[in-house]
């Protein structure tokens, strides 16, 4: 049945993945049998991940509507000084922590949501190209955090505001738990909701889903708010695990993020692309990360590494797909 | 192989991942003949072609005899040096370039040279455009042609280098009826100076006009070659799909109660003072010549481009459609004439593209789609439209155009609306297809749903309009009942006072 | 001891000058005293980088970390994790948070660093005219602590030095730097110096002013390495750079470390091989290496780094 | 650099491995300087030719793995920079021989207008305005250059009518490697100095600057001309600020700002003369 062999090959390309991040898992292990295995580290690589996997899946669900998020890495960092120049005046003036943290959270998701608004706005409304905008907002957004901190970093949380980023459940990092509460809203805002079939209708033919009456610009708005608030809560992460909000935080991540995507299938040109396949490719180089790191290898050797693998694993889909048809067709 | 022979394949087959789309083929095209080549939708007619032209491989063991050179598969640079052209279904051609260039290019890259020259590249576009006897302007983008200019380029760019046989996917299916003389004349001129032409086209009145010989493929086999004497319609008919179909001319009726009326619409650069009337469980056919605005009307009422002025009522009181997401709120559904770029997402599945329509329907409240009920639906729709493959996950664009078109028509049949805005939905579709399509208007109408017809096929309009309007120049030029109207009525107004600009 | 202790020296980034002679420094040391030495950190200067790359190194299992940190409020949560794994802290070249490290090894005395290249500036454009600052990044707290004293230091001093415009930003580039100059000259044509913070800075402004023959009307002074910027103080371009020597900063780093790990703290004016006398604050744990080098067109070629 | 990007984005690819390719020519020819011949026209070869090479990479990758260009290119950046910077351990190349930085200031036809204040046109406007008449020519009189609008235009297309695809695409990415290189060089000659990590960063200011000069990132539509201004536009939004005294801290936000409303104003004019575009000459009414 077509059917099977469809959802099969589907399949296979996390099929590849899941091979990748066992091995690179295995061959980390073995290079480094004490400290690699050692529950200190998976944990501390619990910790590590989040921040970037919220962002990936940001930029994931853009890329899926046809789109790009160039402004990721600064919507989080300025949604999370935003909230940070609130939440340490707030608790110097005196209010109880937990008010304090709720309304930080508040502020951090409202700023966040302006963000993705202004974004969303001028993608489907004006109709200018994603990496255009977000390009654009952008520069902008960064320079609206430097003039906020004037370059500094904002600090002065309570302390209860870090067990967001530093604490664990039962061994389990809080950022994991976030993260993956996220992974699994996500999953049934793209997989399974209305919202998500138009994202993915709309990422392969924009004119033909509006032609179905399906309202497109509503649709990007919220792609855009939606991926905006992804981006709040890495930057309020981010912030609490460094306890302090930078403009800079994190803004390795925004071409990382655009690689894990498409590692994890995700086409740059829109329309398809999978969660589960986006959080295996996170996994798959936060592993390489930490291993390298803790084997001490050059952190250059580590780039070449990760470039290697992202052309790898392409080189490898697309001689598979062709084999595949060769034998078929 | 005879001498006379200008191209002759033999064991050519195809296979797609689960399709069988040409099986053991045998052909020949003699020089200087007009071979027509016809089959139901998704008979192999595109397939055939593409292997022709070379880019899609044959399987293995198929026999490719061009002149006496032979192969067993061509790349499309071969297919060209060897004179073989192709105007495909859609053309081909690049919008952001030049209509001059659009035209050279292709012998530039025959002869392999380096450089581009500008100035010799006009004066063979030119003298083309002067041999077709059409006027274009050769340094406009050709995005901004007509769809109708835009065939007419795609064919002047196949003269430009010496084809030998130039072969036409359905090149009739975007042009009226003074284009499709011009085009035949001109095919004739050139079978004259021994060019022969494949040609690919469902309407059979035409293929009698211009066929030497008839090549009848049926699901992916070769059924036989046929000189054109000794054929008529009704056998070609029976050839192509196994039976016997007559063109059902269905019963008229008169309806009085009026569900949309424009007044007065107008848009700057498409139409001018359209006022008119749509009745409940009619159907009303637009028709006129390509260019006339009947799309742009379409597209106004549908929200996409709407008038500059004018009213639309529905049941009396004044509607305000600014987007389609209004016009699907008025439940009015629109069936667009480009399905490949408006009516469907074609990197999608069949299921995805058939229910996209009604995410409404097929959701919870939490908004989350229910699967089964997508999968019920969509194999339900496609079973009853009877749309092959019967394989709801397969992706729409390895469909064959007609079914690709059914496609089209089941997303808004499976989201009952009450009016349904139609742009030739019959374009590309075998007749017996056609005639389902046709009931199923028909039925649609007599359910109770008002349909806005446009066709530029009269006899289509003829057989199911209750009433007509034709179009000329985004005026309004007549209108006529459905059971009293001819072809030559309509035609005359429609083609009155421009007859010497088309020719 | 007859373990052999492995020491982490963490720079802001590596692949820059400034971090690599530092490398040599440190790495000279971990063989002069017979200890593992790692020199490792992000590959740009970002703090969250840093943070993960120390919560690597803690899953390693070291003995003492030593970090320059790109940002000191984002490696305190990391740092509290670090001490809890009983890995002793130090933090060079850029101060962290004071209550988490047990050393703290300053190449130099911010105060008296700005306020020294202010007096650089006034030596070469006089007390008194336009100036403009281009520095390395407008976030790099170091940076802006020499700034900051240099500033309000002119203020009571030097009341006549009048700044034209906030301190420009670089982005740590010498092409970035030398576009600015030449931006900075055009806007205002009646600048008289030019002070360069971050090591690319200096050069980049002294480029502009070479380029634009504006050498003997324009003072540029600055903080950078004395090979690099050997070209411009020869030519005239760049009167005076201001740093001190990376590699010993490095060495003394992993010698204090290494003391501390055996049992031994800093002592005030103690003699450190290779580097020179230094100063211990009362704080015990505050050590200033000394004071800075300035390097000129007559004794550039003397250094190597 | 904006020139070499213009063909690929054309094309409809894209590439952010530009600035790391510009890093590694730069290394290359210091090194190359210093070590082997300090003969100018010999560091060009060496420059255009490592280009060259790292663009064929990418090009291969294109054309034979067909792989995303943006993905591929991702990939090459990080293995590129990687590389130059794990060998040359982002020290910089300093001695770059003389006769090659005063190559960098020669001004061409200057003319003294008041005495010590020569102005001309610097050499490397004219290796700008030279590497723009190149592509200029190449994008219109050659079949490739044809061939590149037409992939833009229509892949399927152009892939019908018979143009190789792959050549093309490998083509315009070694040719962009080429144009680095010879950016690169400049830029050595100037900057009397080489640090690999200097071009970080740069990829998006290139493709802005291709984009702002009116080239469509969905490929096909675009001019040499456009791409010069949006370079200096760009140049212009970067460093006339400080020229306008605006504060340091605003800068970026008015960038950031001019940006959007520049890029939204022209897209709203845009479609509001394509609305109004004549689809149907409509007939007159009779008098
Ligand atoms: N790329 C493809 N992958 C899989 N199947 C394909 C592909 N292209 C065509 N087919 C199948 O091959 C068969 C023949 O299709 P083809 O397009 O040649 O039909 P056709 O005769 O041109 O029909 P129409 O008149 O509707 O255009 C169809 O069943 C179609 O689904
Ligand atoms: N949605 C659209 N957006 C842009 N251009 C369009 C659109 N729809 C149609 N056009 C263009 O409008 C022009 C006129 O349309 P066309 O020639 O199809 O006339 P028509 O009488 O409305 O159509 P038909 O007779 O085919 O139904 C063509 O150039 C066509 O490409
Ligand atoms: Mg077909
Ligand atoms: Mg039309």
């Amino acid at each position: 049945m077509p059917t099977n062999k469809l959802s099969a090959f589907i399949k296979r390309k996390e099929f590849i993945l899941l091979v990748i991040f066992v091995l690179v898992f295995v061959l980390m292990s073995a290079l480094a049998p004490k400290q690699f295995l050692r529950p200190f580290n998976i944990q501390s690589m619990a910790f590590q991940l989040p921040e970037f996997g919220i962002l990936a899946i940001a930029m994931m669900v853009v890329i899926v509507s046809g789109g790009i998020n160039l402004s990721i890495t600064y919507t989080a960092t300025l949604s999370s000084i935003v909230a940070a120049v609130a939440i340490s005046s707030m608790s110097q003036a005196g209010v109880a922590d937990w008010k304090v943290i709720l309304l930080g959270i508040v502020i951090a998701l409202a700023t966040s949501l302006a963000a993705g608004a202004i974004n969303g706005f001028v993608v489907a409304y004006v109709g200018v190209t994603p990496m255009l905008v977000t390009l654009g907002t952008m520069t902008l957004f960064e320079g609206v955090s430097l003039n906020i901190t004037k370059g500094g970093a904002i600090s002065g949380f309570p302390d209860s505001f870090l067990w967001l980023g530093n604490a664990t459940i039962i061994g389990i990092p809080v950022p994991m738990v976030i993260f993956v509460a996220i992974v699994l809203a996500s999953w049934y805002l793209m997989g399974r909701s209305r919202f998500g079939f138009s994202v993915y209708m709309i990422g392969c033919n924009p004119r033909a889903t509006m032609f179905s009456g399906i309202n497109v610009k509503r649709v990007l708005m919220g792609v855009y708010l939606f991926s905006a608030v992804l981006c709040a809560l890495s930057g309020l992460i981010m912030s609490s695990r460094y306890n302090s909000a930078k403009e800079s935080y994190g803004s390795s991540y925004l071409l990382q993020s655009i690689a894990a995507a498409v590692l994890g299938g995700t086409d740059i040109a829109g329309g398809y692309g999978s969660l589960s396949g986006t959080v295996l490719a996170v996994m798959i180089l936060q592993v390489i990360t930490s291993g390298t790191n803790i084997i001490g290898i050059n952190p250059y050797l580590t780039n070449i590494i990760m470039g290697a693998i992202l052309i790898f694993v392409l080189a490898l889909n697309y001689l598979s797909s062709r084999r595949e048809s060769r034998k078929l067709g | 192989m005879d001498s006379s022979e200008f191209l002759h394949i033999e064991k050519v087959s195809k296979t797609f991942p689960g399709v069988k789309a040409l099986n053991d083929i045998s052909l020949s095209v003699r020089k200087g003949e007009i071979h027509a080549l016809i089959g139901e939708n998704g008979a192999g007619k595109s397939t055939l072609i593409k292997i022709l032209s070379g880019v899609y491989q044959p399987d293995e063991g198929a026999e490719i005899v061009i002149e006496g050179w032979r192969a067993h598969s061509l790349t499309p640079i071969e297919s060209a040096k060897r004179g073989i052209s192709v105007i495909y279904q859609d053309f081909s051609l690049f919008p952001n370039l030049t209509v001059g260039e659009n035209i050279a290019v292709a012998r530039d890259i025959e002869k392999g040279s380096t450089f581009v020259h500008w100035r010799e590249m006009r004066r063979t576009a030119g003298k083309i455009l002067e041999r077709l006897g059409v006027e274009i302007n050769i340094d406009a983008p050709l995005g901004s042609l007509s769809i109708a200019k835009q065939q007419l380029v795609a064919i002047a760019r196949s003269l430009t280098y010496n084809a030998k046989l130039i072969i036409m996917d359905e090149p009739t299916s975007a042009l009226s009826k003074g284009e499709v003389d011009l085009l035949f004349r001109i095919m004739r001129s050139l079978r004259a100076e021994g060019i022969s032409f494949l040609f690919v086209s469902h309407k059979l009145d035409e293929l009698f006009a211009i066929s030497d010989r008839f090549t009848v493929l049926r699901d992916g086999k070769y059924l036989g070659t046929f000189d054109e004497e000794g054929l008529d319609d009704d056998r070609l008919i029976s050839l192509m799909v196994g039976r016997k179909i007559e063109y059902t001319i269905f019963p008229k009726r008169r309806r009085t109660e009026s569900v949309l009326e424009v007044r007065d619409i107008s848009r700057t650069g498409c139409f001018q003072n359209i006022s008119f009337d749509l009745r409940e469980g009619e159907i009303l056919g637009l028709t006129g010549l390509v260019g006339a605005g009947r799309t742009e009307i379409l597209q106004a009422i549908y929200g996409i481009n709407p008038p500059d002025s004018g009213k639309i009522l529905m049941h009396g009181t004044e509607i305000s459609v600014r987007s389609p997401i209004d016009a699907v709120r008025h439940e009015i559904a629109y069936i667009p004439e480009n399905r490949l770029a408006e009516g469907l997402v074609l990197r999608k599945t069949m299921s995805d593209n058939i229910v996209v329509t009604i995410l409404d329907k097929i959701s919870n409240r939490l908004g989350l789609i229910q699967r089964d009920k997508q999968n019920r639906l969509a194999q339900d729709w496609i079973q009853r439209l009877n749309i092959k493959p019967n394989i709801p996950e397969m992706q729409t664009s390895k469909l064959s155009g007609g079914n690709q078109q059914r496609i089209v028509i089941v997303k808004w049949l499976a989201r009952d609306s009450k009016i349904l805005l139609v742009d030739e939905p019959t374009n590309g579709i075998d007749v017996g297809a056609k005639m389902e399509i046709h009931r199923i208007l028909r039925d649609l109408a007599e359910s109770g749903m008002s349909i806005l017809l446009v066709s530029s096929e009269l006899p289509e309009i003829l057989a199911i309009a209750d009433r007509i309007i034709v179009m000329r120049r985004g005026r309004i030029a007549g209108q006529f009942d459905g059971d009293t109207a001819t072809q030559e009525m309509i035609m005359e107004k429609a083609i009155l006072g421009i007859k010497q600009q088309v020719r | 001891g007859g373990k052999k202790f492995t020491i982490v020296v963490m720079p802001k980034l590596v692949g820059i000058p400034y971090f690599n002679a530092s490398e040599v420094g440190a790495k000279q040391a971990g063989v002069d005293l017979g200890i593992n030495v790692i020199y490792t950190g992000p590959t740009t200067p970002d703090a969250a980088q840093q943070v993960r790359m120390i919560e690597d190194l803690i899953s390693k299992g070291v003995d003492a970390i030593a970090v320059a940190p790109n940002d000191p409020a984002a490696l305190t949560p990391v740092l509290m994790k670090a001490r809890r794994a009983g890995i002793l802290i130090a933090d060079w070249d850029t101060p962290a948070d004071k209550k988490l490290v047990d050393l703290s090894v300053h190449q130099i005395d911010d105060k008296e660093y700005g306020q020294h290249i202010w007096d650089l500036l006034v030596q070469q454009m006089g007390p008194s005219g336009d100036y403009a600052i281009i520095t390395g990044g407008l976030s790099a707290a170091n940076l802006n602590a020499w700034i900051n004293a240099g500033l309000s230091y002119a203020k009571t001093k030097y009341p006549n030095l009048h700044l034209v415009t906030d301190k420009v930003p670089s982005d740590e580039k010498q092409q970035i730097a030398y576009q600015k100059a030449l931006d900075l000259i055009t806007a205002y044509p009646n600048l008289k110096g030019i002070i360069g913070i971050s090591t690319p800075a200096p050069l980049g402004a002294a480029q502009a002013v070479e380029e634009k023959g504006l050498k003997d009307k324009i003072a540029v002074v600055g903080t950078a390495l004395p090979t690099d910027s050997r070209p411009f103080l020869e030519d005239g371009s760049l009167r005076v750079a201001t740093l001190w020597d990376p590699s010993k900063l490095g060495y003394l780093t992993v010698y204090l470390i290494d003391q501390m790990l055996s049992g031994k703290k800093p002592v005030n004016g103690q003699d450190v091989p290779n580097v020179g006398k230094i100063t211990v604050w009362p704080d015990g744990k505050t050590v200033i290496m000394g004071p800075p080098s300035d390097f000129t067109a007559e004794n550039a070629k003397n250094y190597s780094f | 650099m904006a020139i070499a990007m213009l063909p690929i984005i054309l094309t409809g690819g894209i590439d952010v491995s530009v600035a790391s390719i510009i890093a590694a020519v730069t290394v290359i020819i210091g090194n190359f300087m210093i070590g082997v011949s300090s003969n100018i026209f010999a560091v060009f070869v060496v420059g255009c030719a490592s280009g060259a090479v790292l663009g064929l990479i990418n090009g291969l990758l294109v054309a034979k793995l067909k792989i995303p260009p943006i993905v591929a290119t991702l990939g090459t950046m990080s293995i590129i920079i990687g590389v130059v910077l794990y060998v040359t351990n982002g020290t910089w190349i300093t001695g770059i021989p003389q006769n090659f930085i005063n190559f960098g200031r020669t001004d061409l036809f200057a003319v003294s207008v008041r005495v010590g204040e020569p102005i001309g046109l610097p050499i490397q406007f004219v290796f700008l305005f030279g590497a723009a008449a190149l592509m200029w020519f190449v994008l219109r009189h050659t079949l490739v250059g044809r061939g590149v609008y037409a992939m833009g235009g229509s892949v399927v297309s152009a892939e019908r009518i018979g143009y190789d695809l792959g050549k093309i695409t490998i083509f315009i990415y070694t040719f962009e490697g080429f144009l680095i290189g010879l950016a690169g060089s400049v830029h050595t000659s100037i900057m009397r100095q080489v640090d690999p990590g200097a071009f970080s960063g740069f990829e998006l200011h290139v493709i802005a600057a291709v984009v702002l000069g009116g080239a469509s990132v969905l490929g096909g539509y675009g001019s040499v001309f456009g791409t010069l201004l949006g370079v200096a536009l760009f140049a212009v939004l970067n460093n006339g600020l400080i020229l306008m005294h605006i504060p340091v801290f605003w800068q970026k936000i008015v960038v950031g700002i001019v940006l959007i409303a520049s890029i939204s104003v022209d897209i709203l004019q845009k479609r509001y003369s394509e609305s109004r575009m004549t689809r149907v000459d409509i007939e007159p009414v009779e008098g």
